[in-house]
């Protein structure tokens, strides 16, 4: 039983490996090929869901060892809680993202979807890999595999401006993470001489403040898949990927991957109370501040629905940093939550975005009024995301941000609730506008819709999506065992 | 002090020889006066070299009933390898001038890089 | 006229003490390198003074080429038959002769020959390639 | 019997020509035979020194210090395995790549130089006489100079030239290091030096030699003041012999350099009685920064993979400068990677210019619609030169930082990751060019098989040796352990 414990988890990214070779022999039967798509995640899912099990009844982390690149430089993987829940959800939204691809892609008629599909399953092996990675060089080299394996995806179409997206995208990640991610592993490997993490932290506080301080900023803007201010910008240039990417890398798989590891940082490399000995959590307090205020304020003044939602996931990132940095259980459990909740609301909306893409090829919101009549059952779905964005009790966001509340009453900084209310009035200030216009205004020009045949699978998965951030709302409990602290 | 500059009169030789091979290489702008700039400078080290082997009263390293001291042979040998080197360079070195000669119809350096920059120029022009 | 003349007395003389050198390179001052060049300068003389022409017919560019790798094969076949009889590379004292030291003798007699070979053969070539006209 | 290392390339390079006379397609075979039986060789003899340790062999039967030795140990024997695999791997794809840009009446002369030019790295890593070490220095560039005058451009002559005018400087102050070094000491043998070296560390002689032979080999190694010569010389070279400079050419004088600083000389001489490792530290960073910067200027491909070469130049050095355990490690480990990474990159370059004749990187625009395969391969090799982990480039670049730490030096670090970032942006540049899909659809024209075996073995031992590093990893702590002489 014991191996097998070992076994599973490390088939999971395995799965997904393996369906590149399979996504690539069956170039030619679309349809063998995209079947290939959703079995390989429905694996995932279910392997998942038996390492859940498994863990469920033990409620202890697992260690695998894999293999030594260097005496001190060895693949190791954890399998915890946190770890179970972001598999869990990468690989669930990747079933329903490659149900709503193909209606997508084939609405476009776009080229190239073998590689698509090869690249999607990559980057989902690297995510999952960093999911269970269990020290920091693991989850440098996923966090390294799964840049380079969207790069392709990013710049699908080709075109001047993707490439040039795709370049900024390149510079941002690869960038900060050579320059400030791997400087803090290595001092942290020089002055403790080992990096697994640990519930005891790696540091132990007997170490010099400014040494800490020096590389906790550099693990914070070194995880630049985070998007905190400055380093976000990468974010709203990826937009110009097609919208299943954006959707499930750009709002679930990449971008949770950076939060991800800022949880590792936070609780597993440094500890709440070594943070708050040197004052780190001020600081990631007052940049993700910062961030979902200002992130939110440009999200106002995009008109580009995609990049509106970008803009609106950099705040809503920085929601779950908030919650690491103010250092009490509370807070974090709201913080794991809105890994969930915002995953689930995000891509309903991305979805949304694409569909009224591949249908009308609509990209701006000035132009969506009246949209609600010819495509009701998208705009409906976009309507729950809105709410549940908003945090609305009923929908799914209203959890993580009842808890992240507790978080501020238990600490000490009381004073930002006031950011909690701006940023959950700006909220409501750009999505709703959209939801107003697209229902009750008159339309200014006749919409002619196209690809119908293409819609049913998209608004099968997006109406899945949108059911799934209303049932997440009633049934949170069941992952409490997951995310308790 | 002319007492150090003259016991030491090997050394400033092959020093003096040196610079001026130096010079040649560097200075001259005639690849084939460079060539012979190179010769004098490794000649230079040759002479340095077997001046080393000299012992005070001894003879050539030849086997001689009279003779008590013999010089140093090993440097005498390793030159003789030297040599060899040199020339071979040296012939390497006068066929790709040919070579080049043949190319470009000039010897002088400043000559075949304005035409090298021209060849780059049109190249440019053509893309 | 004169020169000509000269020149076809003089060089059998000059290829004889160019023998002389190489057969006395291991006991006195001389050897295979000096020989050939001296070899050499005879060849490049009967060149000089007859002309490009008839000194190719004299001596081909195939034969210098061949005589010049001819040589260098002798030096390494000398030094391989030394250790298919037993010693290291070039220990000539194994060689399969009646006394080490006729052995020895003989050994590096062979190697001055070849060395001589290989370097009369290549002064010739670089006359040849250094007066060629073109880039042939 | 280690002598045949050196033997069978020597004969091979003679026969050369006779078999040229036959058929002129012959040497190529003749080459390729004898450079597999030596990597078996290279293999075989490897293997017995990791189990029995060191061997030498005494020219002519005299024992050294009076006979001319050569050694294999743990240290050279990992630079003749990368050596002879590359040689043994650029033979096979030479064949094709060479129909394009030689003459078939020169191919077996170049056979035989390129045989040759074998001989004298061979003979470099291999040899315990100093003297001899100049000797096998002086081949190697020699035919160096004649293969690079091949090229098909006339850049290749006047390439050629210059760098015949800097090696024969270069190779003089060798000799006259040498010289010095025999007068102070008597001994041309490496080891017997050292023992004799000892007591003569204030010696002014000892110190003049120690600087004539270090910038010698500098030159020859092309560090960065004295590069000049490098990038004309590797991009206008024949593609074959352009990789295999890249790939041996400077490795083999950067192992000559360790073997003259901790095999002659001593570690406390060079550390501690002169600051030469200081000095040396400085000239790597600002090699390293200068390469990876000249290279971002470059259009011509082959060009800035050369000017790369010097940056990379300059972590070996780096390592060799900390003189540590650690960072000697990654030095050598670096030596070998990059003779693998570099000459595959330089296989593909020639590879394009073989099939679509285009150099200049912005001509490239969507290469990766024609030629998808060696495009892939191209990016494993970057991302192996950006030092990404599981390529071998990580583990080098590791060791390196792990190494500066050791001793304190933390400003290494943000060289070694700003240098890795430069790297990338030239890098990437053409990776992004060939993936650009303005232009239409057009045929798959790859390279010859004979070419494209060879960069897929090369790009796949990247990964493999980056995964699997155990081999690499145990024979660079072999060779530390000879550097360091414990």
């Amino acid at each position: 039983m014991y191996e097998i414990d070992k076994f599973l988890p490390l088939m999971i990214p395995l799965t997904a490996l393996l369906a590149v070779p399979l996504i690539y022999f069956f170039r030619n039967q679309r349809d063998i090929r995209d079947g290939v798509s959703v079995l390989a995640p429905g694996t995932m899912f279910a392997l998942a869901f038996l390492v859940f099990k498994n863990f469920y009844q033990n409620k202890e982390p697992l260690f695998i060892h894999i293999l030594d690149i260097t005496p001190t430089v060895s693949l190791q993987f954890r399998v915890d809680g946190a770890s179970i829940l972001f598999s869990l959800i990468a690989s669930f939204l990747w079933i329903i993202t490659t149900i709503y691809s193909r209606g997508y892609l084939g609405g476009l008629r776009e080229k190239k979807q073998t590689s698509f599909y090869a690249y999607f399953a990559l980057t989902l092996f690297a995510t999952q890999s960093l999911a269970y990675s269990g020290n920091l060089i693991t989850t440098f080299i996923f966090y390294e595999l799964i840049t380079l394996f969207t790069y392709p995806l990013v710049t699908h179409k080709g075109s001047d401006e993707a490439i040039k997206a795709g370049r900024k995208y390149f510079a941002y990640l690869i960038g900060t993470s050579l320059i400030f991610f791997l400087t803090a592993i290595v001092l942290t490997l020089s002055l403790k001489g080992e990096m697994s993490y640990k519930e005891t932290g790696i540091f132990d506080g007997s170490e010099s403040v400014e040494m800490l301080l020096l590389i906790f900023l550099f693990f914070l803007f070194g995880v630049a898949k985070a998007a905190i201010m400055p380093v976000h910008a990468w974010l709203p240039a990826a937009m110009v990927a097609p919208t299943p990417v954006s959707a499930l890398l750009h709002a679930v798989a990449v971008v949770k991957a950076g939060v991800f590891v800022l949880y590792r940082v936070f609780n597993f490399v440094f500890t709440p109370d070594i943070i708050a000995g040197f004052n780190g959590h001020f600081i990631a307090l007052t940049f993700s501040a910062i961030t979902i205020v200002v992130a939110s304020m440009i999200a106002l003044r995009q008109d580009n629905l995609k990049r509106r939602l970008a803009y609106s996931t950099i705040s809503q990132l920085s929601y779950i940093i908030f919650g690491f940095s103010l250092l009490n259980s509370h807070a974090l459990t709201g913080s794991l939550y809105h890994l969930i909740m915002h995953a689930f609301g995000k891509i309903t909306l991305f979805f949304c975005a694409g569909s009224i893409y591949v249908t009308t090829h609509i990209s701006e919101i000035s132009k969506l009024d009246g949209i609600g009549k010819k495509l009701p059952i998208t705009m409906f779905c976009f309507a729950i995301g809105s709410l549940s964005m908003i945090g609305m009790p009923l929908f799914g966001g209203f959890v993580s941000k009842y808890y992240l509340l507790k978080g501020i009453a238990y600490s000490d900084y009381q004073l930002l609730f006031a950011i909690f209310g701006i940023s959950t009035l700006l909220n409501a200030a750009y999505f709703l506008p959209i939801v107003y216009a697209a229902f009750f205004k008159p339309p200014k020009e006749e919409i002619h819709l196209e690809a119908k045949e293409s819609q049913r699978s998209m608004e099968f998965a997006l109406s899945i999506t949108a059911l799934g951030t209303i049932v997440l709302f009633f049934v949170h409990g069941f992952f409490y065992p997951l995310i308790g602290v | 002090m002319s007492d150090f500059i003259l016991s030491k009169f090997n050394y400033w030789a092959s020093i003096l020889l040196m610079m001026i091979g130096m010079y040649g290489m560097i200075a001259k702008k005639n690849l084939i006066k460079k060539i012979i700039g190179m010769n004098i400078f490794q000649v230079s080290v040759f002479l340095f070299y077997i001046s080393m082997g000299k012992v005070k009263g001894g003879t050539a390293p030849i086997f001689w009933e009279k003779a008590v001291i013999y010089d140093n042979p090993i440097p005498h040998v390793l030159i003789l390898t030297a040599i060899v080197v040199s020339i071979s360079t040296t012939a390497v070195a006068l066929s790709i001038i040919i070579r080049i000669y043949n190319c470009f119809r000039t010897v002088e350096e400043n000559k075949i890089l304005e035409t090298l920059a021209n060849d780059e120029n049109q190249s440019g022009n053509n893309q | 006229m004169i020169i000509e003349f000269i020149t076809r007395k003089m060089i059998p003389f000059i290829q004889l003490y160019a023998l002389y050198v190489v057969a006395h390179g291991d006991l006195g001052p001389g050897g295979g390198f000096q020989g050939g060049v001296i070899f050499g300068t005879s060849i490049i003389l009967y060149i000089i003074v007859f002309g490009m022409e008839k000194g190719k017919r004299l001596l081909p560019l195939k034969i210098t080429d061949f005589l010049g790798s001819l040589g260098v094969l002798i030096y390494a076949g000398v030094g391989i038959l030394c250790i298919v009889f037993g010693g290291e590379y070039l220990e000539y004292t194994k060689l399969p002769f009646k006394n080490p030291h006729l052995a020895a003798h003989l050994g590096i007699f062979a190697i001055e020959t070849g060395v001589a070979i290989t370097v009369s053969a290549v002064m010739v070539v670089f006359i040849f390639d250094i007066a060629r006209k073109k880039d042939v | 019997m280690i002598v045949y290392i050196i033997l069978i390339p020597l004969v091979t390079a003679i026969i050369i020509p006779l078999f040229g006379f036959i058929n002129k397609k012959l040497p190529f075979y003749v080459t390729l035979l004898s450079a597999f039986t030596n990597f078996i060789l290279v293999i075989r003899t490897a293997k017995k020194i990791f189990s029995y340790g060191t061997e030498r062999y005494f020219f002519g039967g005299f024992e050294a210090p009076f006979g001319i030795e050569y050694v294999v140990d743990g240290l050279n024997s990992i630079i003749l395995i990368i050596i002879s695999f590359m040689f043994f791997i650029i033979t096979v794809y030479s064949k094709r790549s060479l129909e394009k840009e030689i003459e078939n009446r020169r191919l077996p002369l170049f056979y035989a130089l390129y045989t040759l030019f074998y001989t004298g790295i061979l003979g470099i890593v291999i040899t315990g006489d100093i003297f001899n070490l100049y000797v096998f220095i002086e081949i190697a560039s020699l035919s160096s100079y004649t293969l690079i005058a091949m090229g098909q451009k006339r850049n290749a002559l006047m390439a050629s030239y210059n760098y015949l005018i800097l090696g024969t400087i270069g190779a003089t102050f060798i000799l006259i290091g040498i010289g010095y070094l025999f007068m102070a000491t008597g001994s041309l043998n490496m080891a017997d030096i050292k023992l004799r070296i000892v007591p003569l560390y204030h010696s002014k002689m000892v110190r003049t030699a120690f600087a004539f032979l270090t910038l010698g080999l500098m030159l020859k190694l092309a560090l960065f003041p004295l590069h000049v010569w490098l990038p004309n010389a590797y991009s206008y070279a024949p593609s074959a012999m352009g990789a295999l400079l890249a790939a041996t050419g400077t490795k083999v004088s950067a192992y000559a350099l360790i073997r003259i600083l901790y095999s002659v000389f001593t570690i406390e001489f060079d550390m501690k009685i002169i600051p030469f490792n200081q000095i040396f530290l400085l000239i790597s960073l600002v090699a390293i920064l200068a390469g990876s910067t000249l290279a971002l200027a470059q259009t011509n491909l082959k060009k800035m993979l050369a000017y790369s070469s010097i940056g990379q130049i300059g972590y070996i050095t780096l390592g060799i400068s900390l003189s540590n355990a650690t960072s000697l490690q990654g030095s050598v480990l670096h030596i070998f990677n990059h003779s693998l990474m570099k000459g595959g990159l330089f296989l593909i370059a020639g590879g394009i210019f073989y099939k679509l004749n285009i150099e200049n990187i912005y001509d490239m625009k969507g290469i990766s619609k024609r030629m998808p395969y060696s495009m892939a391969f191209f990016v494993i090799l970057t991302l192996s030169m950006i030092g990404m982990p599981f390529t071998v480039g990580f583990l080098s670049k590791w060791y390196l930082i792990l190494g500066a730490i050791e001793v304190g030096r933390y400003f290494v670090i943000p060289i070694i990751v700003i240098s890795s970032l430069l790297s990338l942006i030239y890098l990437w540049r053409l990776v992004e060019i060939s993936f650009n899909s303005d232009v239409d659809k057009k045929e798959i024209s790859e390279m010859p098989v004979s070419m494209m075996v060879p960069v897929i073995i090369i790009s796949l031992l990247t990964v493999f040796l980056g995964v699997f590093s155990d081999i690499p990893i145990s024979l660079s702590r072999e060779a530390v352990k000879i550097i360091l002489g414990s």
